[in-house]
């Protein structure tokens, strides 16, 4: 790997936003519009995961509360005060805050329980928000929900859509740049071996607590994307389904890749969209959701790595042969 | 001669079993020090307790005359205690070069560096690529670590403590399972550390003729405690030590 | 006093009951570490195909006996297509079994339809009787003794045989158990089989006791399998039991006590038990 | 001579990489037998190769007279091999008894007594009997990967690196050790520790990059200066 | 997630339609009025959705006899699966709005669902009939002018069962779902049956996924109410376990809204309780209703039509009648003028739309159920027809 190399990689990157900024001119319906905005919005929520799972190796079941804590810090504020950019932007500030408060005392947590333990707590406190949601129904609206408006600009789809590239692209080179540092290696270090680091001089707990809080933030931000695209909330958005999927689109995407998690965000929307279609086309495909459960089997039977992780070991070694590690003398 | 690192009086118990017993020591600045006893002594566990992986259950430890006793694994690595392990413990799935690389950083002191990418810091990739030419694994630098036979891995770990080049290297069997031609090159490297950088060094072994001919001190832990100490010379001499662990008139000492 | 003995047995009940639902779990995702989404997809599919039978023949005994032999199948099945690629790797468990419990769940409405099925128990184990003032259910007694036995048998089958070393060392190191001369492909899914079993021999016991099954259910409560194994400690039968029972406990008494919480009481109860015991109630050594 | 094992032309791959390129040699019925060879030269693929924890691509692995290159691993150690992992291969979470009691294929007298012989040579496993396996220390851990192998008859041990660990004292029981075996069941050893190896072994094999490239008697190579010095770097 | 359906009746129907040529030029091709329709197809609310799907589409042919047209225009019906998924729906809402460009929205089988589209009505400006979601909020915090229910909404089940059983001194504890949808029904019933001089003696929420209700249950027996209103919703329910703790025995009647077929399966124990329901088929006496359950039969071997079928029914012939109002308009303005006040023909008698809040006041049914030996089930049998006046839920959206 030499700086000539990534930066090609780089500049493909930036392509590809680029070329994303022209799709809506291309693709005008809303609906699809809709699809892709959804596709930003858990693609930034799926890589803030893969910084927990991918990239120091910590599995939680309940990342869910923090993309609900952006969701309802937005909802909340958008409804109680006028929508216009302004309270967007102290929804912005709520959401960010909580999920920093939120997500240290969890990381912290994680000095206590290992793997497993871990998991499990996170989908208790995952579980409490909910019901806190659900109690505190004044605030919340409770399980039936409310709507709300949103900024004039962000109700037309189409600056939506870029309002929602352009988070997901800033995003993805700052924690692509964020784990290509010093910072993220010391992460995949601890994802390999969590023991040996501290013998190396550094502090596990704070990389924990730190990586937690940069997840818990994107993962806000993801929320607040949400609740301007979908204008209602309720309490689904601390379900645990959600983090399911989201847990979903970073492994089928390929953990530890960044730019997978973004793949499998799309992949799982586009098949989603298009199996479910397919049940108008014939009766048959009613039972679509057999179909959709096959896809997961079978990414694992021939994306073992996930789809871009796959990919990327395959080029690997490739390119591991020809630097010919073990000349034959 | 004043001593780098002195241990008082410490004890460890797991349950009933006591592995390490009030041993109080002191190991002297700049010197090599080497550990032997039989297996079950203590030896690793008195690492453990020097570097921070286990805690006392009484005694205390001081490092340049203040006690660390408290202080955690990454604190002391800070300070300047550096240790490899006995069973293999690297980073499996980064590569061997990574695995120095992170060393290296530490050493350095980029620990929290978020925004800069890591390419920008060419000279710990050279300083990790010398590293690796020292213990002779420089062709299996993209290796993932995992990939490498045992004796591979023991070099690595070595590089790695190198890396961190801490003002005290304790080693755990460096060279078990080394193979033979390869042990002589590890310890010049080992023995130039010690006299070019003035280092401390705490070696564990069971290879016989490399205490003997490095060390300039030896210490004995017969079940968890200091049984002898003095210089190879001394110690080969000393009949409780070859009764209990060089072997020769052994018989039933052992239960 | 009547209302506190009232509310302890209903809540062993529950948590009997619940033991049931975790006594599969416990071996597959306790002691075989196989994250097994797809455990209430074997949970619903003993659920549907016992109750199926037991309606079809009037026959309590036939419907469990139909139950396990699903199970068992079943297992097989998941075992040898969906677990065997993945053993040793949590996240492409994840994947594979999360996907595998979709299939399981909606081929459930392929086979049986999508709706709701009532159920309620044999004639011989249904209604109550008072005992003072305080009303047992029968069919509840009836889970407790099964509980029992369950865990009972398992104890036993795992303190006198060496399958339960051989598993924990399978999951420790498989290459090596096999250096011993041991099949441990063959153990696994051996004990897989009897997991799935479990699962659904609990779902096919949970059906007359909650009166109705349907296609959802499954993924509810196998969270509170998952619940129950990790807080009990991963791999021990007592500490399943144990923490069973506990959150069947937790369960009546807060919903008595404590209401406007009974909402939270599982999760409140497993942040509790994890914060003062991060490894379970029973450490299993690792 | 008949021979228990031989291997002819033996070429395997770990995933991508190919590691033994041509190992051939053959180990007779009883005695021992020591693979000698730098680190990495392929000596641990070598026994793995043979016990079938990695597939045989090119040539055969013969045991008496069958092939077992496409073997699964309990069927080759089913047939009278017992296996001395160069990682120790210890279950950490179970005791020092579970991890026996794992191994042994059997319990019967012969068993028990094999079992006392086991402790008489490794007190400290008594000692420690219902500790975990994971709590012992680097040498004890040797010591119950060796008695695990021990415990159970077998007509051909591999031994990977034995004497790695282990106090002088020890090293000096564990060759007794192997020297009694030797009489009832055939070693193939892989052994660093020169004087250890020339104790025991009857005849050695030099494994060099994947290759075995030199073979004879254990008595002759203590001569032959050349050979030592050009694979194994002994002066 | 799903919230509005089982324990408690819903829905209501009605139908008009039309088929109408309005049009003299043959040639030109007919001017079609589209109309989509999200319901939960799959997922643990499919029973419903289905429901509503097969009502709705009976409706347009009862209304169009079988022609599919309305004042000379085709009408195109295209059903979404909502998935009972907030974001899904919305995505197949704006599908249908934007590129199907549907005049009207019907939907859906959740709350959630529906308070996801409707401000989407309000944006593009098309009438959105609701159908069957029952949060209250639909037609009342969350109200605006597209917005016209079908259903009936929580209020109006709780009027209704605060009608079947309330009276002067009767004592009254309630048992429901510690979530939205229990908490509406049960305030709307206790100012309901205040109203009617009933005490409520105890309040008891349980979590609805919960294994284990005999705690709950052993706090209403300590109560000793006359009746025990218990609101429900959803697979999980408590019916077997009130059984069991011989709540009858003890003289605590039950009552709660009858629920669909494969859920009144559960309710076996209960034979004998009175309480109310939105439908069952045997009901409601009237023509439309008739053809119903015949062409229900007919087409979908044998089963006789559930819960919310004559819920979907009544939307698709609301829609039909507006536009034989109308004349054909599809402008919403006009629509909404009128709609508003609008009454039409349903299953379930007639139907109106109140002006103030768009919800269709409509007949519930006072019922006690019976063993039956045709059925595996207990069936509703009427007691008496609660009227459209009576069950007139309070105006929630000013
Ligand atoms: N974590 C632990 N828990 C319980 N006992 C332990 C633990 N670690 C070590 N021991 C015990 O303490 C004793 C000393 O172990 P230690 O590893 O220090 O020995 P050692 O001198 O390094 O031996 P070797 O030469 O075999 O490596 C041994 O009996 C070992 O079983
Ligand atoms: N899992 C693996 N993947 C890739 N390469 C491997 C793997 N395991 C071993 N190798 C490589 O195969 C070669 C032979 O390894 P092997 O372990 O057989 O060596 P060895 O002779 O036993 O060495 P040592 O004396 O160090 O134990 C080494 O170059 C090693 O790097
Ligand atoms: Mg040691
Ligand atoms: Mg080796």
């Amino acid at each position: 790997m030499n700086l000539r190399n990534v930066d090609k990689i780089t500049w493909i990157y930036v392509a590809i936003s680029l070329l994303l900024f022209i799709v809506p001119f291309i693709v005008t319906g809303r609906s699809m519009q809709f699809i892709i905005i959804q596709i930003f919005i858990f693609g930034i929520f799926a890589m803030s995961y893969d910084i927990l799972l991918g990239f120091t190796g910590i599995i939680s079941f309940g990342h869910v509360m923090f993309f609900g804590i952006g969701s309802y810090s937005t909802a909340i504020v958008m409804d109680r005060l006028e929508p216009s950019i302004g309270s967007l932007l102290v929804a912005i500030v709520i959401a960010v805050t909580l999920a920093a408060i939120v997500s240290f005392i969890v990381g912290v947590l994680t000095l206590r329980l290992k793997s497993h333990f871990y998991a499990m707590l996170t989908l208790a406190l995952a579980g409490l928000f909910l019901v806190a949601a659900e109690k505190w129904r004044s605030v919340s609206g409770g399980n039936d929900g409310f709507t709300f408006g949103v900024p004039e600009f962000l109700r037309d789809s189409q600056n939506l859509y870029f309002v929602g590239l352009t988070a997901m692209v800033l995003i993805f080179f700052g924690l692509r740049r964020l784990t290509s540092s010093p910072f993220g290696k010391v992460l995949m270090a601890i994802r390999e071996n969590e023991n040996r680091i501290e013998s190396l001089g550094y502090k596990v707990l704070h990389y924990k607590v730190i990586a937690s809080i940069v997840s818990g933030v994107v993962a806000s931000l993801s929320g607040v994307l949400y609740m301007l695209s979908l204008r209602f909330v309720d309490t689904s958005v601390f379900a645990t389904d959600i983090t399911i999927d989201v847990l979903l689109m970073t492994i089928i995407g390929g953990v530890g890749t960044l730019i997978g998690p973004i793949v499998g965000a799309g992949l799982v929307e586009f098949a989603h969209h298009w199996l479910s279609g397919l049940s108008d086309v014939h009766w048959i495909f009613e039972r679509w959701i057999i179909l959709y459960g096959t896809v997961y089997i079978l990414v694992v039977i021939f994306f073992p790595l996930g789809i871009v992780g796959t990919i990327q070991s395959k080029l690997s070694t490739i390119g591991l042969k020809n630097n010919g590690p073990r000349a034959k003398k | 001669m004043t001593a780098i690192l002195e241990t008082k009086d410490l004890t460890i118990a797991f349950g009933g079993h006591i592995a390490v017993d009030s041993v109080s020591v002191q190991i002297p600045e700049k010197m090599f020090t080497s550990i032997i006893g039989p297996n079950g002594a203590g030896k690793t566990t008195f690492f453990n307790l020097l570097s921070g992986q286990l805690t006392p259950t009484k005694g205390s430890i001081y490092f340049k005359g203040n006690d660390i006793t408290k202080v955690s694994t990454t604190e002391r690595t800070r300070l300047g205690i550096g240790r490899s392990f006995q069973i293999t413990n690297v980073f499996p799935n980064l590569t061997v070069l990574e695995n120095v690389r992170l060393a290296v950083q530490s050493e350095a002191k980029v620990r929290y560096q978020m925004i800069a990418h890591f390419l920008h810091y060419k000279q710990f990739q050279n300083k990790a690529y010398e590293l690796l030419e020292k213990v002779f694994l420089e062709e299996k630098k993209n290796h993932l670590a995992v990939n490498l036979s045992h004796g591979e891995k023991r070099k690595l770990e070595i590089a790695m403590l190198l890396a961190l080049d801490t003002e005290v290297l304790l080693l755990d069997e460096p060279t078990a399972g080394m193979s033979l031609e390869e042990v002589p090159a590890i310890i010049e490297v080992i023995k130039n550390i010690k006299e070019q950088k003035e280092r401390t060094i705490v070696l564990i072994e069971h290879k016989m003729n490399m205490i003997m001919d490095m060390s300039d001190e030896v210490l004995v832990l017969f079940n968890g405690e200091l049984l002898a100490r003095g210089t190879p010379n001394e110690i080969i001499e000393n009949e409780a030590v070859q009764s209990a662990y060089l072997g020769g008139e052994y018989d039933e000492q052992l239960t | 006093m009547d209302l506190i003995f009232s509310l302890f047995i209903n809540g062993l009940a529950t948590g009997m009951l619940i033991f049931l639902l975790a006594a599969g779990l416990t071996l597959i995702f306790g002691l075989m570490h196989v994250l097994n989404f797809a455990h209430g997809g074997l949970f619903i599919w003993g659920a549907f195909a016992g109750v199926w039978s037991y309606h079809l023949s009037n026959s309590f005994v036939l419907g469990i006996g139909v139950a396990i032999v699903t199970g068992v199948l079943l297992g097989l099945i998941t075992e040898k297509l969906i677990i065997r690629p993945v053993y040793g790797n949590t996240i492409q468990q994840i994947l594979i079994t999360l996907g595998f419990m979709l299939v399981l769940q909606e081929m459930i409405k392929v086979v049986f339809g999508p709706d709701q099925k009532a159920v309620s128990p044999p004639e011989y184990l249904q209604s109550s009787f008072m005992l003072g003032d305080v009303i047992l259910i029968k069919y509840r007694l009836f889970i407790i003794a099964v509980g029992i036995l369950i865990f009972l048998i398992a104890t036993f089958i795992l303190k006198r045989t060496r399958i339960g070393l051989i598993v924990r060392a399978g999951v420790m190191d498989q290459e090596m158990v096999q250096s011993l001369g041991i099949n441990i492909k063959l153990v696994f899914m051996s004990v897989f089989m009897v997991g799935s079993a479990l699962a659904a021999l609990s779902g096919m016991l949970h059906a007359p006791y909650s009166g109705v099954i349907y296609a959802e259910m499954g993924l509810e409560f196998s969270i509170l399998a998952f619940i129950v194994v990790v807080i009990g400690g991963m791999g021990s039968f007592t500490g399943s039991l144990l923490a069973a029972i506990l959150v069947g406990l937790a369960q009546a008494f807060m919903a008595y006590y404590v209401p406007s919480l009974s909402l939270a009481v599982n999760m409140l109860l497993m942040v509790v038990v994890l914060i003062f015991r991060p490894q379970g109630l029973f450490k299993v050594k690792e | 001579m008949s021979s228990l094992l031989k291997l002819n032309q033996v070429e395997a791959f770990i995933q991508k990489f190919h590691i033994l390129h041509d190992i051939s040699f053959e180990v007779p019925k009883g005695g021992a037998t020591v693979l000698l060879g730098r680190n990495g030269a392929g000596k641990t693929t070598t026994l793995r190769t043979i016990m079938g924890l990695n597939q045989v691509t090119k040539g055969s692995v013969t045991y008496k007279d069958t092939n077992i290159g496409n073997l699964h691993t309990h069927h080759i150690a089913n047939k009278g091999i017992g296996y001395v992992p160069e990682g120790q291969g210890i279950f950490g979470g179970l005791t020092v008894g579970e991890n026996m009691r794992v191994a042994m294929k059997k319990e019967d007298e012969t068993t028990t007594k094999r079992m006392e012989w086991i402790l008489e040579l490794f007190p400290d496993l008594k000692k420690f009997w219902n500790k975990p396996g994971g709590q012992l220390s680097g040498g004890q851990k040797q010591m119950l990967a060796i008695a695990r192998a021990y415990v159970n008859e077998n007509d051909l041990l591999l031994i990977d690196e034995p004497s790695k660990g282990l106090a002088p004292i020890i090293v000096d029981k564990v060759t007794e050790s192997i020297q009694q075996m030797k009489e009832q069941t055939t070693i193939l050893l892989v052994e660093q520790n020169f004087v250890m190896a020339s104790k025991i072994a009857d005849q050695f094999h030099i494994i060099d990059n994947g290759q075995t490239v030199h073979s004879g008697q254990m008595e002759d190579l203590k001569n032959d200066k050349v050979i030592m010095k050009k694979y194994l770097g002994i002066s | 997630d799903e919230e509005e359906t089982s324990g408690a009746p819903e829905d209501t129907e009605e139908t008009t339609d039309e088929t109408t040529e309005e049009t003299e030029g043959t040639e030109e091709p007919m001017e079609t009025v589209k109309i989509g329709v999200l319901a939960s197809l799959t997922g643990a609310l499919e029973a419903y959705g289905k429901q509503t799907q097969k009502g709705f589409e009976l409706g347009l042919d009862y209304a169009t006899d079988g022609t599919m047209e309305i004042e000379g225009k085709k009408i195109e019906v295209i059903f979404e699966d909502t998935e009972t998924d907030a974001t899904v729906a919305r995505q197949k809402a704006i599908g249908l709005l934007e590129d199907d460009e549907v005049d009207f929205l019907v939907g859906s089988s959740s709350s959630g669902d529906t308070l996801a589209v409707t401000p989407l009505a309000e944006e593009y400006e098309r009438i959105m009939v609701v159908e069957p979601a029952v949060a209250d909020s639909i037609t009342g915090s969350e109200y605006n002018d597209y917005i016209f229910r079908t259903g009936r909404s929580s209020s109006q089940d709780a009027v209704a069962a605060a009608a079947a059983i309330a009276g002067e001194g009767v004592e009254i504890a309630t048992l429901a779902p510690d979530y939205s949808f229990g908490h509406d029904g049960v305030s709307a019933f206790v100012t309901a049956a205040e109203d009617l001089g009933a005490d409520i003696v105890h309040e008891e929420y349980a979590d609805q996924a919960a294994t284990d209700f005999t705690a709950n249950i052993q706090k209403i027996i300590e109560a000793d109410p006359d009746y025990l209103f218990v609101v429900w919703a959803g697979a999980n329910s408590p019916w077997n376990q009130i059984a069991d703790m011989k709540l009858q025995e003890q003289g605590i009647k039950i009552t709660t809204g009858a629920p669909d077929i494969a859920a009144l399966a559960t309710m076996n124990d209960l034979v004998g309780m009175e309480g109310f329901t939105v439908y069952y088929h045997t009901l409601p006496d009237n023509e439309i209703n008739d053809w119903l359950v015949e062409e229900h039969t007919s087409r979908y071997d044998g089963d006789v039509p559930d819960l919310f079928t004559p819920g979907g029914m009544s939307a698709a012939l609301s829609i039909v009648e507006a536009l034989k109002q109308t004349g054909g308009d599809t402008n919403a303005d006009t629509l909404i003028e009128t709609m508003e006040g609008m009454s039409f023909e349903t299953p379930k008698g007639t139907m109106t739309f109140r002006p103030e809040d768009h919800q269709a006041l409509q007949s519930l049914y006072s019922i006690t159920l019976e063993e039956s030996d045709e059925h595996d089930y207990p069936i509703p049998v009427l007691n008496r027809v609660l009227t459209p006046e009576e069950t007139a839920p309070p105006i929630m959206n000013q």
